[in-house]
């Protein structure tokens, strides 16, 4: 008798214990980032070509490697999920999404207001952010498609393909920015080669980083709990719970 | 066994002829939005060739998507996918047989055309070969990929939109290295390496997208 | 330490506004997010309990 | 032999029906009774392997139908509420390109007889765009004359026939089981159908 343990972890059971899990990882991430914030504004040297600018290297590019840690995890747990038609798993993927797609468009923002002063302009093709942008309108075909489905099943498997899809396509879209980017003879300042990687400030990114990671977790369950309630709506536990929440 | 491939793509090909100005959509389709562009651009003829491989591409991009959702919307509604997926036969090859089907209807035409509009954007014979050839090994990757959207999205409120938004992001590789290489040929370089690569697309997409395309099926069919 | 006084802190080398805007947007979807949830969640178990009483 | 066991069916997040098992043999009929919204057709398309049940299995001679697909979809002709057949194509056309997608090869004088017995021959070369409700629904059924498959499921194959057309239909279900065949339908028509054991089941919502 094969045991699924993903359909045996019940929502019911779940919800209270991702309530326990929440503040761990939400103190875990506000310790990190004072600790990053301090070392990226305090003990780290000034950049001596890019001046104080470069500072924004210390959300950028933490953003930006979240921003594809967490397409990759999503994918996965969808995966997960399609294989072995796991409710939780499923769910979770949906959950990480929409932090992903945040974590994308601030690493585009941070990018531009980081390359204003850098480059002069707002916005430069550049193979970096042009992958960041696509990587975003991946992240809203996701969102998109799961959102106009209506059975919530149906909405998980679907939204699971295209993910797998796209994880198969990022590395070559990627290749084929980055191909595009140095025939047409790009931006000549990189930004993350450009920085000499003192060791504080790799420490600072790495540390805004894990603050960043442990932010999403805490996130990404306080919305799994948020889809359990919505789609759970008429089970009897989310009724008894509503009741006691508040009467 | 393998004839039921066959099967499907003859059925379609006869659905597009008797059905045939809905084949004639995309190509005007195509032929609009690539007239455009003097008309929004100025005919100076400079610029016009150096912006043609990407209009052209984008063009032919476009025109491909629009005509996705015929894809498998008709066999959805009338039933006929259904006895697809309990046919005894591997869906996937079904599946590629239709999509080998649209090809030859929506994504050769604009191929064959393409050199037609090419020459209107001043466009160099060796360019204009270089884009035939540019088309004829990408566009089958756009059909290939496009299909796995129309399948997901099947049945889906606003899916005409949607599917744009699921598919157009995953074309981006087959338009730079289609249009990189008419670039490459306008610039007195070798296109090889661009067309290499869209080969390299074709030939994973051709692997990849029936099965996931079978997948999605069964997915939105449930 | 790298700053002489707060005021050459808060001017950052004369990119004041790139990088307090950039901090600032980080924290503000950092918050936004936050908050969107807690009342994504107290909406959904309303409407529950509003089920549930009927 | 077809056997079922523990299957539900949720949609959304509604139960249509849990613990449903039967076993049908060689020569039985059965048939799935249920008021509207019971999940007759659900049944059906998870018994077609159409649709995943939430719980329970699906097994043809022993062995689940996810796993053998191929050798069971060689032996079920599905026909649902929706007919299958291509508006701008003929009925005949129809015919042969679905029974050989089901792997029978089918010239035109044998499909010509199937539509025949239906009472469709005249309509054989004409598009069924143009045909009525209840023609295309003769076209579709047409089907059961030209497969060799032992196992049918059919989902209202009664509706929109007049008697004549019923008659017949059931005449030929009743030819099916006495061959060893098995059907299962869903119909609300009281319709005598002659078969080696009738059972019934009753879905309640």
């Amino acid at each position: 008798m094969k045991i699924n343990w993903f359909k045996y972890s019940s929502p019911q059971t779940f919800y209270p214990l991702a309530e326990k899990m929440i503040p761990w990882f939400a103190w875990l991430a506000a310790i990190l980032a004072v600790a990053g914030l301090y070392i990226s504004f305090v003990m780290a040297p000034t950049d001596f070509q890019q001046g104080e600018a470069y500072r924004i290297i210390f959300v950028h590019v933490p953003a930006a490697w979240m921003s594809m840690v967490i397409y990759i995890v999503m994918a996965a747990w969808a995966g997960l999920g399609l294989a072995l038609n796991a409710r939780l798993s499923a769910m979770m993927a949906q959950a990480l999404a929409p932090t992903g797609a945040i974590f994308t468009l601030l690493a585009l923002v941070t990018g531009s207001l980081w390359g204003k002063p850098m480059w002069g302009a707002w916005w430069v093709w550049d193979a970096r952010l042009t992958s960041e942008l696509i990587l975003l309108f991946l992240y809203l075909g996701f969102i998109a498609l799961q959102s106009s489905i209506d059975d919530p099943r149906r909405a998980d498997r679907a939204g699971a393909l295209l993910a797998l899809v796209g994880v198969v396509n990022v590395p070559i879209i990627y290749f084929s920015v980055k191909w595009w980017n140095t025939l047409h003879q790009g931006s000549s300042i990189n930004m993350g080669a450009a920085p000499k990687m003192a060791a504080t400030m790799l420490l600072g990114m790495l540390l805004m980083a894990l603050a960043f990671w442990m932010y999403t977790v805490a996130v990404a369950l306080m919305r799994v709990r948020c889809i359990m309630l919505e789609r759970e709506r008429s089970a009897d536990w989310v009724k008894a719970l509503s009741l006691g929440a508040k009467s | 066994m393998n004839d039921a491939w066959l099967i499907i793509l003859k059925r379609d090909l006869l659905l597009a002829f008797r059905r045939r100005s809905d084949v004639a959509t995309t190509l005007f389709f195509f032929l609009i939005v690539s007239s455009l562009f003097p008309l929004g651009v100025g005919p100076e003829v400079a610029v016009l060739s150096s912006i043609a491989p990407g209009v052209l591409w984008v063009a032919a991009l476009l025109a491909g998507m629009i005509s996705l959702n015929r894809l498998f919307a008709a066999d959805f509604t009338d039933g006929s996918l259904e006895q697809m997926l309990i046919a005894p036969q591997p869906l996937a090859l079904l599946v590629l047989a239709k999509i080998l089907a649209h090809w030859l209807v929506c994504g050769l035409p604009v191929v064959l055309l393409a050199p037609l509009i090419g020459l209107q954007y001043a466009l160099p014979n060796d360019a204009l070969l270089v884009l035939v050839w540019s088309l004829l090994l990408g566009t089958p990757t756009l059909s290939l990929i496009g299909a796995i959207g129309a399948a997901l999205t099947l049945g889906v409120r606003g899916s005409g939109l949607l599917v744009a938004l699921l598919v157009l992001p995953l074309y981006i590789p087959v338009l730079i290295f289609g249009a990189g290489a008419v670039a490459a040929s306008q610039h007195g370089m070798s296109a090889q390496a661009h067309l290499s690569l869209l080969a390299a697309c074709s030939l994973l997409s051709l692997v990849l997208a029936p099965l996931a395309t079978a997948a999605a099926l069964r997915i939105s069919v449930e | 330490m790298q700053w002489a006084s707060w005021s050459a802190f808060f001017n950052m080398g004369g990119y004041a506004f790139y990088v307090w805007v950039s901090f600032g947007l980080t924290l503000l979807c950092v918050v936004w997010e936050v908050l969107a949830l807690r009342k994504r969640s107290a909406q959904a178990l309303r409407l529950s309990r509003l089920l549930a009483q009927e | 032999m077809l056997m079922v066991q523990g299957l539900a069916c949720l949609r959304g997040d509604r139960l249509l029906f849990k613990n449903v098992g039967f076993e049908l043999n060689a020569g039985g009929l059965m048939y799935v009774l249920g008021e509207n919204g019971s999940g007759k057709s659900s049944l059906l398309r998870i018994l077609c392997g159409l649709l995943k049940p939430e719980e329970g299995g699906v097994f043809w001679n022993g062995k689940p139908i996810d796993l053998d697909t191929d050798i069971y979809q060689a032996d079920l002709t599905y026909i649902g509420h929706l007919n299958g057949l291509k508006d701008d194509l003929t009925a005949l056309e129809n015919l042969q390109i679905s029974a050989r997608l089901a792997g029978n090869q089918v010239d035109d004088a044998v499909a010509l007889n199937s539509l025949a017995a239906i009472g469709v021959a005249r309509c054989a070369n004409l598009p069924v765009g143009v045909l009525s409700q209840g023609q295309k629904r003769r076209v579709a059924l047409a089907r059961l004359w030209l497969t060799r498959s032992q196992l049918w499921i059919l989902d209202e194959p009664f509706a929109a026939l007049d008697t004549a057309s019923v008659d017949v239909l059931a005449a030929r279900l009743g030819e099916h089981m006495s061959n060893g065949g098995m059907t299962i339908i869903t119909t609300h028509q009281e319709v005598t159908i002659h078969a080696q054991s009738t059972q019934t089941l009753r879905l309640s919502a």
